[in-house]
């Protein structure tokens, strides 16, 4: 029923980061063992692959490390932890050439054949660089293709379910996975693992990133006891399609562009309404717009579907067609005329900032757990730009390629894992094995519901006091709900159950630390705390599980590089 | 198929492609006019040139039909490997064999 | 909802069969949507593959009504036939469980055709100069957006009928490097692609050209090959 | 019953290499059968009696003339074939599918009409 094997190298997930953790730590040491575990095929999962904007980086004359780093800071609301924030702008330099001369990535370039950097709003400096509008594709295609060229053992399609620790509780042992395409548990015993199974705020009604993701890995390393911090930073897009219900076409998203391109939003009586929140309209940012778009929501003058709606035809459609045209096909595809119609369209929740606290070297406060891409902390703060996420996934990925090879050629034995806590994960995997099936769909419509409500775009503490409340009620509903025992090959109602618990079990954790947040900054907004509160006083969120409960603390923000009110820019400190 | 399998089979096809034109036009022209197949081998017999011009489409067609079996055994037979070559080479030289006795009948006097 | 949809979805692995459900068709639904409702709603125990969901992953392929297509990206009304829907896994490559396959082979072959860039610089060098409009440029643009989604693969007879044939998808990569100037494996490249089961094993059906979801033209990709390996072959470079 | 992958097989595209296939083999076949009839009937002056016969047989005349269609047929298929392998790539290879499927099919059967 369990089978056990030794790794050296145990990297979980296969989006930016785990990847290049794979091909840097091989690097490192072709003598290690690597595996890498994924919940769907290795590099066909996750939301690196779904980037469609680009990669930010300081490449071209004009910009700079120091301006990446402080549009990175502001853009943050003085929140992130600068040490990562610079090595993020500094590596992301050496990791683009990386990708484009030993990766093999063909990015797009001028007309003089140097790399092109597109805008991205919030960003003071042209430097996304980016293949078409589906960077992501390119990025991990190349990747996955220097993986598969490469001794690394693949786990395609297994969930992993729990981190072991070892007998002394002093170490991580391995991790405990359910190899999807059998049922059957694997243990995996191994030196140092990588957690980089990207987070993923998939609890919210309306969400973009790809299916697999339902934060397992936050809500692994809660239950080991690592800190998580900034755990209410949910990053919303503005334009997330609305197609109603039963489609998992909506909450995807559609293009910041087509705002920035003249886009207009419209209420549901075909209003247009930016100009009741921002003198900017519809090229306000994307936590201004998402905001307007929710309390026009909140104010029921909504489309039928319960949205507003995006137009493009004045721009003439042929236009909007050509110069958007992924964008309008897809739309196409799946029934919308988003070139000369109306387009419902909903906030999304689409990134998460928090994560598993770590240092610069992507090592955790757990020994031989290391952490990387969005199941990290602290790199983005209370806001990431647009850009800076496949720069984070990839640059720590790399890092911690090289960091764990280390690690192991300094601790070459992994501690005997704690049998009774392997033992007590096996029952709680199969828990919902043993209970009597139920209705699994109504709990998730009701969890998408809660978080959308209380805890989404705008905040108040009786709104989130109650969502904790009922977090904790669908909690206890759904350990009751069981689904039937029958043929666990492939078993998705199995893993819909897994996935309903992770998100319930983080859910709780972003409601707390909102609710410990009394101010606004970035993605977090309390209407009962408006403003965001002295800058140089900042302090960021540690939330930890300690004995099945779960304490959430204020840390100050160590201004290790730059303070508020100062810059590392010249023009800007003149 | 290999590269050089695939360089025979095409260049084969190149050069048939215009005797196989010249091969209708001529039997168009036979039966047009209403030639007597006697009319036409006493044309072709002793002919250095028809000799060559047939030689070359039997070696070609041989060549290539062999190979274009080859890949159609390999595609919907079990046939593998070995068995595959051997199918090629007995065909190949089979036409080959009797597609030259068929020109020595014609254009032998 | 008043009209249903009779969905067939194929259950278990190659010895499996058809079995039916009936699905509410709604204005906005995908076929990868269908699915998703039979195992919500009607049988929790059945298996799919998705990721992305907005055709960008290539997970979510499956046959429809015998027609290898990216489910996600497929809007219900356009292939429902007399209100009737049959989905089955990819073709062409081992059934998993119900819809969802293996796809090992599929990458195995993309790996046996070379379609792995090799570097001829490293990260310390300045990233190379490549005019957007230089042919080779345009030529490995024009190919290079696949999302290894195996749809082109499923619809290849020459696949079905060749065990050793490396598929389209893995050749029209190959094809994107033979254009890629940084590249430095295109001799081993060409000998692979060269070799029993490369490019010579296509015969042009063009199925895959007609299928692919993203409307590249791996046939003409593979022409191309075909046109450059029987260059260098005659030059004897092969 | 392994579910099968079955649109392209309604494809004209398909069904022109199907076609060049099928006559490829037919040729295949019927040649060697051609050549030894040609050489089995003209041995020297003897026998041309003999084949002028055979010739003025109609099965014979009807297997000479489908030979003849079947060469037609799968050099315009080849043609095809080695205009998509060579020529810069162009759309509209359905167009020239069809269009070289036709003219086969009519000169074949001008030269039956003529020949009977
Ligand atoms: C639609 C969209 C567009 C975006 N556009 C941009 C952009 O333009 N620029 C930008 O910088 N960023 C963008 N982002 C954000 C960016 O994609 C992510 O920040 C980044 O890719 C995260 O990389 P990752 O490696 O951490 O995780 P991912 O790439 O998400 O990979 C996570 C991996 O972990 C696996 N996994 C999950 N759970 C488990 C488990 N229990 N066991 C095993 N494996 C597991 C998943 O299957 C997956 O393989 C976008 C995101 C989305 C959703
Ligand atoms: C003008 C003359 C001819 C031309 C232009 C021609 C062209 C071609 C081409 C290009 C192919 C490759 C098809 C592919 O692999 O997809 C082919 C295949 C083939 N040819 Fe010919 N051919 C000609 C004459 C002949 C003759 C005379 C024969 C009979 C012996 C023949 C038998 C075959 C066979 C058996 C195949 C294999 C078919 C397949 O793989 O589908 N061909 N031909
Ligand atoms: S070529 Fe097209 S059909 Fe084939 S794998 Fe790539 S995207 Fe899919
Ligand atoms: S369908 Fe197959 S035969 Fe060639 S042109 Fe495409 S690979
Ligand atoms: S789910 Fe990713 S392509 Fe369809």
């Amino acid at each position: 029923m369990l089978e056990r094997f030794k790794t050296d190298i145990l990297i979980l997930g296969s989006g930016g980061a785990g990847l290049f953790a794979a091909l840097h730590a091989h690097q490192a040491n072709p003598s290690l063992q690597v595996t890498l575990a994924t919940k769907g095929l290795l590099g066909k999962c996750g939301c690196t692959r779904m980037v469609q904007g680009g990669y930010n980086v300081a490449l071209n004359p004009g910009d700079s490390v120091e301006r990446h780093f402080m549009d990175t800071i502001e853009g943050g609301k003085w929140l992130p932890n600068q040490d990562m924030a610079w090595k993020l702008v500094t590596t992301a330099v050496e990791r683009v050439r990386e990708l484009e001369n030993e990766i093999g990535c063909f990015f797009d370039r001028n007309a003089d054949g140097t790399l092109h950097g597109k805008a991205f709003a919030g960003q003071t400096f042209d430097r996304t660089v980016h293949k078409g509008d589906l960077t992501g594709i390119e990025i991990i295609n190349r990747l996955m293709e220097q993986v598969w060229a490469r001794p690394v053992r693949r786990l395609e399609e297994h969930r992993a379910v729990a981190l072991i620790p070892a007998r002394d509780g002093a170490s991580l042992s391995g991790v405990l996975m359910i190899d999807i395409r059998t049922g059957l548990f694997r243990f995996v015993e191994a030196k140092a693992v990588l957690l980089a199974t990207g987070g993923g705020p998939t609890m919210y009604r309306y969400h973009t990133p790809s299916g697999d993701k339902s934060m397992d890995g936050l809500a692994m390393a809660l239950r080991a006891g690592v800190p998580l911090r900034d755990m209410e930073m949910v990053q919303f897009h503005p334009t997330g399609l609305l197609a109603g219900v039963d489609t998992r076409m909506t909450g995807t998203v559609l293009e910041e562009g087509l705002r920035g391109a003249g886009g207009h939003l419209l209420d549901g009586a075909q209003r247009r309404f930016m100009a009741d929140y921002d003198p900017k309209l519809e090229r306000a940012t994307r936590d201004v717009v998402s905001r307007a778009i929710y309390a026009e929501m909140r104010a029921g003058r909504t489309t039928p579907n319960g949205g507003v709606y995006i137009k493009m035809g004045h721009l003439g459609p042929e236009k909007v067609a050509k110069q958007f045209k992924g964008m309008v096909e897809r739309c196409a595809d799946c029934g919308f005329d988003l070139a000369g119609g109306l387009v419902e369209v909903v906030p999304t929740a689409h990134y998460f900032m928090g994560g598993v606290v770590c240092d610069v070297d992507t090592a955790t406060g757990l020994p031989g757990l290391f952490v990387a891409g969005e199941d990290s902390g602290g790199a983005h703060g209370a806001n990431r730009l647009g850009g800076n996420g496949v720069a984070n996934s990839t640059v720590f990925g790399g890092i911690a390629g090289e960091t764990m090879a280390a690690w192991v050629a300094r601790n070459p034995a992994s501690g005997e894992p704690d049998e009774d806590i392997l033992g007590a994960e096996l029952v709680r995997a199969q828990l919902p094995l043993t209970a009597k099936a139920g209705d699994l769909n109504r709990l998730r419509e009701r969890l998408l519901d809660i978080m959308w409500d209380d805890v989404g775009v705008i905040r108040n503490a009786a709104g989130l006091a109650r969502g904790l409340d009922k977090l904790g009620a669908i909690e206890d509903e759904l350990l009751a709900t069981g689904v039937p025992d029958g043929d666990r090959a492939f078993n998705l109602t199995w893993h819909d159950w897994l996935n309903l618990r992770s998100l319930i079990e983080i859910s709780k954790v972003i409601t707390g630390a909102a609710l410990k947040r009394e101010n606004s900054r970035g993605a977090h907004y309390r209407e009962d705390f408006p403003e965001a509160g002295d800058l140089a006083t900042s302090t960021f969120t540690v939330a930890r599980q300690r004995g099945g409960r779960l304490e959430i603390s204020d840390q100050p923000v160590q201004f290790t590089i730059v303070r508020p009110g100062e810059s590392l820019l010249k023009e800007a400190a003149e | 198929m290999n590269v050089r399998l695939y360089v025979l089979q095409r260049g084969t096809a190149l050069i048939m492609a215009p005797l196989v034109l010249v091969h209708i036009a001529i039997i168009f022209y036979a039966t047009s006019r209403g030639l007597s197949a006697a009319d036409i081998l006493g044309r072709t017999r002793g002919s250095f040139g028809w000799a060559a011009y047939y030689s070359l489409f039997v070696l070609a067609a041989a060549t290539h039909g062999a190979i274009g079996l080859r890949v159609i055994a390999s595609e919907w037979t079990a046939l593998r490997g070995r068995q595959l070559d051997a199918l090629m080479w007995i065909f190949g030289l089979a036409l080959a064999v009797l597609g030259l006795r068929a020109v020595a009948a014609v254009v032998l006097p | 909802m008043t009209n249903t949809i009779e969905v067939s979805l194929w259950r278990g692995k190659a010895d499996g069969r058809y079995q039916t459900f009936s699905v509410p068709q709604r204005e906005n639904q995908t076929v990868l949507d269908v699915v998703t409702w039979v195992q919500r709603n009607a049988d929790p125990t059945l298996s799919y593959r998705f990721a992305c969901r907005v055709g960008m992953c290539g997970s979510c392929a499956m046959t429809v009504n015998g027609r290898p297509r990216w489910t996600c990206r497929t809007h219900t009304s356009k292939v429902v036939e007399n209100g009737r829907l049959e989905i089955g896994p990819l073709a062409n490559l081992p059934v998993i469980k119900d819809l969802t396959c293996d796809m090992q082979a599929f990458f195995e072959k993309w790996q046996k055709a070379k379609g792995v860039f090799a570097p001829s610089k490293t990260k310390n060098d300045p990233i190379e100069k490549i005019l957007p409009g230089s042919p080779p440029r345009q030529a490995a643009d024009a190919a290079i957006e696949c999302i290894n989604c195996a749809v082109c693969f499923a619809a290849c007879d020459t696949v079905r009928w060749n065990e050793d044939y490396v598929g389209p998808a893995a050749l029209n990569r190959a094809w994107t490097l033979v254009n890629d100037v940084r590249d430095a494996g295109n001799r081993d490249r060409l000998s692979a692609v060269a070799a029993g089961g490369g490019c010579h094993a296509c015969h042009s059906h063009q199925s895959c050209q007609e299928h692919c979801p993203k409307a590249l033209n791996p046939t003409a990709s593979i022409a191309g090959l075909k046109r450059r390996t029987m260059q260098a072959y005659i030059r004897r470079e092969l | 019953m392994r579910p099968h992958t079955t649109s392209h097989r309604r494809d004209a595209l398909w069904l022109a290499f199907l076609v060049h296939r099928i006559s490829g083999l037919a040729l295949a076949c019927f040649l060697p059968l051609h050549f030894l009839a040609l050489g089995l009937a003209i041995r020297g002056e003897a026998t041309l009696d003999g084949f002028l016969k055979w010739t003025a047989n109609p099965l014979v005349k009807l297997a000479e003339t489908g030979l003849v269609f079947l060469l037609a047929v799968h050099m315009l298929g080849g043609m095809r074939v080695l205009v998509i392998e060579n020529m810069p790539w162009r759309d509209g290879q359905k167009r020239f599918a069809t269009g070289a499927l036709a003219f086969a099919i009519i000169a074949a059967a001008v030269f039956l009409v003529r020949a009977a």
